[in-house]
């Protein structure tokens, strides 16, 4: 736990890191993903992880203080380092140094729609979305099935949440009929809902965010429906910070957003109650829950990888697909991890491990 | 009558021609010849870089030899042309900013046409009409709520700013002790410093809650803290600008007021705020030209959803201006959509701008006038 | 003022000298020879062994002399040696350069001006002041005029006067007018009283400032070159005037032209380089059998 | 021409009188700067104060205040003291006071429950009332009652606890109510300022005099609140960003200071995070901008002001200067988007942000070294002409030199303004929120050559670069995730980065234009 | 130049006086008087029938002059009659002025120095000029001096001169101690050449600025008031000096101080305002005995 700080631990040179973006020519370059919020957490600490190549040993790296806990080591069991384990498997030299990474990636932060577009018009390998992609940009399922590859890395419950007080006051849960009529303007008053007469603060994600796509879509019945929100926020967490901030407001983020001072609220959706606690009957994180969505990584087809993912992009997906990715990337920021199917499945759509 | 001009106009194209002609005899034709090359390829550059080509390197290394040679061998020959050149960036740039953006809002402003009388001006939809919805059916993309929220904005900036600013440049150039004086002075210029984001993020964390709870506000955004804040911020231009004109006035004048017994206040009254009015009042438009065009503070501080505030005056609302818009919106909006955000930036660079002029034509005539002194 | 007063001041004088004896030999030596020296009339203003300091720059050294009441006092000297100096602190108008610093006593009719609480707004009123290049407000000319009544609340103008029934236009004319016509300027100005000031020419200009200081009805008028930046004829008719003065205003004005000195003036003192006044008497005594050898050389043009 | 009386230089039969005025200054003053803490939350209005709670006591110091102010008045309209007042307080006190009490009439009524025709009716008569008090008596009592019975009213309603803790008002339609908590510190500031100047006013005497002392009290108040406020934000800023710019911090060891927050990334590697990538980026920006602007801008100083003829060349380019100079930053960040991004491969880069801040400075530079060139005395100019030499090389051996403080003064103020630019950046360089040590961009390793156009190429310029604001920026609306202990520390820390970059920047410009400025005074 | 070429240069002159009659009465009244001086020496500088304009403004009317060789000639007058503009003329610095308008000749050895394709960097090598106020660069004293043979490349510096041993460090400092010993300053300065220029006085620094202008070996020293911002210790130096200057520079001084031109002139020429030349003679006739009855007021200070 020290090698990034400068003067301790391995030598600043492999700290860089720098030495295999600029080896453009010799070595394979840097994969770079854009987009969503959303999937961000979990990219990004997959891309740490990537390029700290930590050694199996380290354990706290792995997923776990002890290798033998680490999650999924029975499919793996290696003794390299992370990334270089994970290139090898597509085929590419490993270098067994740390923080040296056979090739490195990186993740931007913007919104889903960003990281679609991103991705079409070739600026970035993968553009991370927590929308469909064909809301995104508004493409038929025609198109998105010539150009892109869907890889689905984790799903997402996307709770409503309101502020504590709120939730003191007795708003435990709501209809979807109440939300709609909330984030409609219909209902502008926490009275009508059976809370206190306070005025409702309604905060949405910003417009061309997958989280806004995704609750048009599944709460509000279109991804184009109209809505009437009093403040809109680019990124989750600053929805996160606002209903923090305030006693009278309600917002929608992705799950791994949850914290002190809010609350997410059961939604009962045609006489089905589903509940933030996992424990319940039906919960939140249910596929059946209607906001429940994927969580996106899209690969672009054209004519240098017309399967639509090259082998740097499969080693990194690959990494995600794996029992000790779902936990270490999914499971431990709060999303939902896929069912071993569904791993399966989204495996089938990398190309052929060397 | 109509030849006059035309002779003229005759005649100085032959006296610069003659004048060219004789500069080119006077000069050495290897100098001329270099400074030739050297400009050629300069304009050949930029022309490349125009049509993003890459091929740009070639010519702009051209330019680089052939103003290296040159230097070493016809310096001030080449180091006027290269100045020159210099020179000309400024109004390169200004043409350049004018036609990148208002070539991107061509879409939206083809998109908003709207028609008056039966005849359809483009662009008329966005200040005709509130509403703004870049989503959902009918898209629409009307400036008016973000116009709306800039006056607010900047009337209350103004009010913060303008009174405050006058009042601390008159206390800087008149009243304060030396000593007061040199402490102030810069400690205000320094504050002109402040990043914008800086006071943007102490505006979203810490004045938004303490909005919010301390005025029962419905969420913590509000067009009069962020006037306030943009306020504070523009109020160092408005400081210094003015007290440079307060300053300017000849102290003579001041001394003559004094020495027939009127009190430094008669004084700053009655002679020098007159005699410095102009300036002044360009301080006053410049820090309104800041206020307009601030985007950092109002970006995180407002709520961004373009809407108008009921009653229109209510300072307790704050949803977004013309900055916001687009620092919010930039990099997520496509087609159209990315097309409005130039169009908002069209309307800011234009009022600012006018802004500008204005304050310099002010300027000039107090110059003007104050040279009639002399 | 009374004659023993002045017997008083003299006295004073002498005592203030004395100490400053102590300072320097050339002090001493060049002041004894006037020391004696009493102008006729009272004594409007005592200055005492007066020193400036501008920060360490010693620019009057322990000048001390007597001006009398409606005469009009001369001062010469080379360029810098602390006339303009001298002349600012007898309204304090030194008060406003933040590296002068001023010692020693100036009387005003046996009050000292630079005691603690002295107002300065009523110490201007009564000794006005008329600078080297004239320095009109760039307002109409008749605002000009009454500004300074104005500001004291002599005259009322403005709306609220207006509606109240308080203001005294016709009041404002006359003052206007006997102060342009004091100010010989009258005649040139009487039908555009409200054109700019600025339009004005040099000398009309300079005339419409010793109007303008007129207005206020001071009892001492001080002028810094008041001809300097005018015109032979211009300078004819301020020189003119300023014999005119003193019939009723005491005027000291500082020249850099020894023939201006002496045709207008009743004393004359002499600075010289280093700012010590070297003589000081009747004018016509001073440029034609001055006493000390350096105000004959200086007079002569030996140096200058 | 009649000889007015002589008045002395001295009034001395006021020293009590002035005394009392001044304590009620005084006093005024202390009140406005509790008022201020109050405002700022740094006292409670419900804080015990010698058993009462600090809004009574505020009231009553008001209601003192107040009544104090209009005996002032009355003692001099009766002649008890000699001032010099003027027949009337002036139009200008009369319009004040009319609006302060039209506005007062109206909440009153308002809050009695009148609708909007009764408080303007209520309003215009207390206005008219204030006007006629105000104009028609002498100044002595014309400033001073309708100022006194204004802070007298603000302290009685404070003493009766009309408006006090836990008072609210509900603005009905505006999305708002006034809570006492706010509108108590409002009322004694507001109260305290006009019966500070009230009493200045008769402190000075009435007349001239007092007005003059009337406008200084106003004007130091607001002043000395100006700096309290701008003073108190910067010293906010450093309290909260201390801890985490010292985070880790530490002296000795194998390097010979450690200051993780300044060297380290926030990568998952990272023990403390910090913002070397940013700091990195920000450093780049900054020379990028330079190496743009500065040579351009004074080249152009130079042509203009020592070639060109003054005509309308001149003239278009300093119009077009100044119009660039007050552009905002959005719009040259929505030019750079446009202009710029295309031509660097089509997404946001460091080179993109360079020259777009570049774009930015050069009015600035080109501005300020106009002046300074022009400042250099033509003396010199014609003394080297004198002498025979050419007039490019008295340009670089006098003018320059002689220009340079300048410049440099210039030059350090316009990279402390863009240095803290986040605006033109967010659209034209972009970056990561929490970038790791190995973001920091590596300009000067990455220059490689090719044999095919463009034959130069640096990916590092090419690439999406964070810098300190944008990462504040970022930060605030992406939130903080990744590893970071305690993000509210790391955001603080990056501020007080940002603000200490840019304010050393300033202090190192005016510092020198100071330093050069006695130099040239001695 | 030969005898015959001044002869003709003479008669040129009376030419130009014929045309400039037609102009106005006043002129030629005056001139007729003094046409027929002839100052001794060899005439370095000709000035014929000079007029220059600032703007629509008449600045000098028709000046004929011959200036001879080695010799001191004065120019005085009041204030504004066009001594500075006339000096100006004779090394075209008033090329730098944009308002000047320059009509006439002015002969330099017998070149024109207004025609077409003059050097002007050549001209004003051989006819330097020192200005009123003393003006030295922010410099060393060293690199003062210097200035002018470094930028004509007389005397190489710098580093790549160093390198390549081009540099001739000897040759400078001789060049520099001759100029500073000519121009007497080099007993007060010759331990401190590095340090900066603007710390030395005022009459060190006009001292200086001679001793720049001398490096560059000139033939004419023009002299714009170099004393007026002097006091009289240092005046007197400047004052020798220019004596001294004379036996191997034609040394054209303009002063305000009659005493000044009286003591260190060979010649005198006395301008008149309006730009006129009156009267041009040998020193001493034109201040016991001037022809005109206008100069002869001035000089006795009728006006002025
Ligand atoms: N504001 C000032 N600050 C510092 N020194 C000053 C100031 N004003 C004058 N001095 C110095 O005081 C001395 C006397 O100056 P003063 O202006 O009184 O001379 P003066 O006799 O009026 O000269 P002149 O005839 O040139 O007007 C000079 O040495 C001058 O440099
Ligand atoms: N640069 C200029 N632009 C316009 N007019 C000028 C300029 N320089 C001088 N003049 C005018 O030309 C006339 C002669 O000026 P000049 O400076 O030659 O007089 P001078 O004899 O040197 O006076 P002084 O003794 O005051 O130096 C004056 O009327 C002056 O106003
Ligand atoms: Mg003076
Ligand atoms: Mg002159
Ligand atoms: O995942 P989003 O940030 O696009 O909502």
């Amino acid at each position: 736990s020290d090698s990034d700080s400068g003067g301790t631990g391995s030598d600043s040179g492999g700290d860089e890191g720098s030495n295999s973006i600029e080896s453009g020519s010799s070595g394979p370059s840097t994969v770079t993903a854009e987009g969503s919020s959303t999937v961000y957490p979990i990219s990004n600490r997959g891309s740490s992880y990537w390029n700290s190549n930590s050694p199996a040993s380290d354990g706290e790296y792995w997923g776990s203080n002890d290798e033998s806990s680490v999650a999924g080591w029975d499919q793996i069991e290696t003794d390299q380092n992370i990334a270089d384990y994970f290139a090898s498997l597509y085929g590419f030299e490993t270098t067994g140094e740390r923080s040296n990474p056979p090739f490195a990636t990186r993740v931007a932060l913007s919104h889903s729609g960003t990281g679609c577009e991103a991705v079409r018009d070739g600026l970035v390998d993968i553009g991370n979305s927590s929308g469909p992609i064909t809301a995104e940009l508004d493409i038929s399922e025609e198109q998105r099935d010539e150009n892109y590859v869907d890889h689905v890395v984790g799903r997402d419950g996307q709770p409503v949440f309101v502020s504590q007080a709120i939730y003191d006051a007795g708003v435990e849960q709501l209809t979807g009929e109440q939300i709609r009529g909330i984030y409609q303007g219909d209902i502008t008053n926490w009275s009508e809902v059976g809370g206190p007469d306070r005025e409702i603060f309604v905060v949405g994600r910003a417009e061309g965010s997958g989280t806004d796509t995704s609750f048009r879509l599944n709460m509000l019945g279109d991804a184009d429906a109209p809505m009437d929100v009093d403040s809109r926020f680019g990124q989750n967490q600053q929805v996160q910070q606002v209903l923090q901030d305030n006693d009278n407001a309600i917002g929608y983020m992705a799950l791994a957003f949850s914290g002190s001072g809010i609350q997410a609220i059961g939604i009962e959706f045609e006489g089905t109650l589903f509940e933030p606690d996992a424990d319940a009957e039906n919960t939140i994180f249910d596929s059946e829950y209607p906001l429940n969505r994927d969580l996106h990584m899209y690969t672009r087809i054209n004519e240098d990888t017309p399967e639509g993912t090259d082998m740097r992009e499969a080693a990194f997906l690959n990494m995600f697909l794996t029992e000790f990715g779902q936990q270490t990337f999914v499971e431990d920021v709060n999303y939902i991890t896929l069912p071993t199917s569904d791993i399966e499945a989204e495996r089938e759509k990398l190309p052929d491990q060397a | 009558m109509s030849l006059t001009p035309q002779t003229d106009w005759r005649a100085s194209i032959e006296r610069r021609l003659t004048r060219t002609q004789k500069f080119i005899d006077d000069t050495d034709p290897e100098a001329l010849a270099v400074v030739l090359v050297s400009m050629g390829s300069l304009l050949a550059a930029f022309v490349g870089f125009l049509l993003a080509s890459p091929w740009t390197a070639v010519p702009l290394g051209t330019f680089l030899i052939a103003t290296g040679y040159g230097w070493a061998r016809h310096q001030a020959l080449v180091a006027r042309a290269v100045t020159f050149a210099m020179t000309t960036v400024t109004l390169v740039t200004l043409g350049l900013i004018v036609v990148f953006i208002f070539a991107e809002s061509i879409p939206a402003f083809q998109y908003e046409t709207a028609s008056v009388f039966g005849v359809s001006v483009p662009g008329l939809g966005m200040f005709t009409q509130a509403r703004w919805d870049a989503v959902s059916e009918p898209v629409r993309y009307s400036l008016l709520p973000m116009i709306h929220g800039t006056v607010m904005v900047t009337t209350i900036a103004t009010l913060v700013a303008a009174p405050l600013g006058v009042a601390a440049a008159l206390f800087i150039a008149e009243i304060a002790p030396p000593r007061v004086r040199e402490l102030v002075k810069p400690g205000i210029e320094v504050l002109a410093g402040i990043p914008s984001i800086v006071y943007g993020f102490i505006g979203f964390t810490v004045i938004n809650p303490w909005a919010g709870g301390a005025f029962a506000l419905n969420g913590g955004s509000t067009y009069l803290f962020v006037g306030i804040v943009v306020g504070l911020m523009a109020l160092p231009t408005v400081v210094s600008v003015a007290e440079d004109a307060l300053t300017s006035v000849p102290s003579v004048m001041k001394d003559g007021s004094l020495a027939l017994g009127a009190t430094d206040w008669q004084s700053m009254t009655s002679i020098t705020l007159p005699a410095a009015f102009s300036g002044v009042s360009a301080a006053v438009l410049l820090g309104v030209g800041r206020a307009i065009g601030e985007t950092m503070a109002a970006t995180v501080m407002l709520a961004g959803v373009p809407r108008i505030s009921e009653p229109l005056v209510n300072v307790f609302y704050g949803y977004e201006t013309l900055t916001s818009l687009i620092a919010r919106g930039y990099g997520s909006a496509n087609g159209v959509h990315e097309s409005a955000l130039f169009a908002a930036g069209v309307v800011l660079f234009v009022t600012v701008l006018c802004l500008s002029l204005g304050s310099q034509y002010i300027e000039a005539r107090m110059r003007r006038r104050l040279g009639g002194v002399e | 003022m009374s004659q023993t007063d002045t017997a008083e001041t003299t006295a004073n004088r002498t005592d203030g000298q004395e100490v400053s004896t102590t300072a320097g030999e050339t002090v001493e030596e060049t002041r004894s020879e006037w020391t004696d020296y009493e102008a006729g009339g009272e004594t409007k203003l005592a200055v005492e062994d007066l020193d400036v300091h501008y920060g360490d720059d010693h620019a009057l050294k322990g000048v001390s002399i007597d001006i009398p009441e409606e005469s009009v006092t001369a001062l010469i000297g080379p360029s810098g040696c602390g006339k303009s100096t001298f002349l600012r602190c007898l309204n304090r108008m030194n008060d406003r350069i933040r590296a002068a610093n001023v010692d020693g006593m100036v009387e005003l009719d046996g009050e000292d001006i630079y005691q603690d609480g002295v107002d300065l707004v009523e110490l201007r009123k009564r000794v006005g002041m008329v600078f080297q290049s004239p320095n009109p407000f760039p307002k109409s000319i008749r605002e000009n005029v009454s500004y300074g009544p104005r500001k004291h609340g002599d005259i009322q103008t403005g709306l609220l006067a207006r509606l109240t029934g308080r203001a005294e236009p016709d009041r404002e004319e006359a003052l206007v007018e006997r102060s342009l016509e004091r100010a010989a300027l009258w005649g040139e100005v009487n039908n555009r009283l409200d054109d700019n000031a600025l339009g004005l020419s040099g000398g009309q200009q300079q005339r419409l400032c010793i109007a303008r200081c007129l207005a206020v009805d001071p009892e001492v008028i001080l002028m810094d070159e008041p001809a300097s930046a005018l015109d032979p004829i211009a300078t004819s008719k301020i020189e003119d005037l300023i014999e005119d003065l003193a019939q009723d205003y005491t005027v000291v004005v500082v020249t850099h032209s020894m023939q201006q000195a002496a045709r207008v003036s009743d004393q004359t003192a002499v600075f010289l380089t280093g700012g010590e006044l070297v003589e000081y008497d009747d004018t016509e005594k001073i440029f034609e059998n001055p006493e000390s050898q350096r105000v004959e050389d200086y007079i002569s043009g030996k140096f200058g | 021409m009649s000889r007015a009386t002589q008045t002395a230089l001295i009034q001395d039969d006021r020293t009590v009188y002035e005394a009392a005025a001044g304590t009620a200054v005084g006093l005024s003053g202390v009140t406005f700067a509790v008022g201020l803490a109050a405002l700022l939350g740094l006292v409670a209005i419900d804080a015990p104060v010698a058993g009462l709670e600090l809004s009574v006591v505020f009231g009553a110091l008001l209601l003192a205040l107040g009544t104090s102010v209009a005996g002032f008045g009355a003692a001099s309209r009766f002649g008890y003291v000699d001032a010099a007042p003027q027949p009337s307080a002036g139009i200008v006190a009369a319009a004040a006071f009319t609006g302060i009490w039209f506005i007062v009439g109206a909440i009153v009524s308002g809050a009695v429950g009148l609708g909007t025709g009764g408080r303007l009716g209520v309003g215009i008569v207390l206005g008219g009332i204030a006007f006629a008090t105000t104009a028609l008596p002498r100044e002595d009592i014309g400033s001073t009652v309708p100022a006194g019975a204004v802070a007298g009213l603000c302290g009685l309603s404070l003493i009766t606890g009309v408006v006090g803790p836990g008072w609210k008002q509900v603005l009905v339609g505006y999305n708002a109510t006034l809570f006492g908590d706010t509108v108590v510190p409002l009322v004694v500031l507001f109260a305290s300022l006009v019966s500070g100047w009230s009493a200045a006013k008769a402190y000075g005497g009435f007349g001239a005099r007092g007005r003059n002392v009337g406008a200084y009290v106003l004007i130091y108040l607001v002043v000395c609140s100006i700096l309290a406020v701008l003073i108190g934000l910067v010293a906010f800023v450093t309290v909260k960003g201390l801890p985490g710019l010292f985070n880790g911090f530490g002296v000795g060891g194998a390097t010979l200071v450690s200051w993780p927050f300044l060297t380290n990334g926030a990568g998952l590697l990272a023990d403390i995070a910090g913002v070397f990538p940013a700091l990195v980026g920000t450093v780049w920006l900054v020379i990028g901008a330079v190496l743009f602007a500065v040579p351009t801008g004074v080249g152009a100083a130079v042509f203009l002001s020592e070639y060109a003829e003054q005509g309308r060349f001149t003239g278009a380019v300093e119009v077009a200067t100044n119009g660039l100079w007050s552009t905002p930053s959005i719009v040259f960040g929505l030019f750079g988007a446009a202009f710029l991004i295309p031509r660097f491969g089509n997404q946001k880069s460091l080179i993109a942000g360079m020259l777009t801040l570049g774009f930015m400075l050069l009015p600035l530079v080109l501005i300020t070294s106009r002046e300074a060139i022009l400042s250099v005395p033509d003396d010199y100019r014609d003394a080297s002409a004198a002498l025979g030499v050419s007039k490019w090389q008295t340009i670089r051996s006098v003018v320059l030199p002689a220009a340079i403080p300048g410049v440099t003064t210039g030059v350090i103020l316009g990279v402390g303004r863009i240095a803290g630019e986040t605006a033109p950046i967010l659209l034209t360089m972009g970056g990561g929120v929490l970038p790791a040590k190995s973001a920091a961009p590596n300009v000067l390793g990455s220059f490689q050559l090719s044999g095919s156009p463009p034959f130069v190429s640096n990916p590092a310029l090419l690439e999406a670069t964070s810098a300190l604001p944008y990462q504040l920026y970022a930060l605030i609306t992406a939130g903080l995730s990744g590893n970071i202990q305690n993000p509210q520390e790391y955001a603080w820390g990056l501020a007080l980065t940002l603000l200490l970059v840019v304010l050393i920047f300033y202090a190192i410009g005016i510092t020198t234009r100071y330093y050069f400025r006695r130099k040239l005074h001695q």
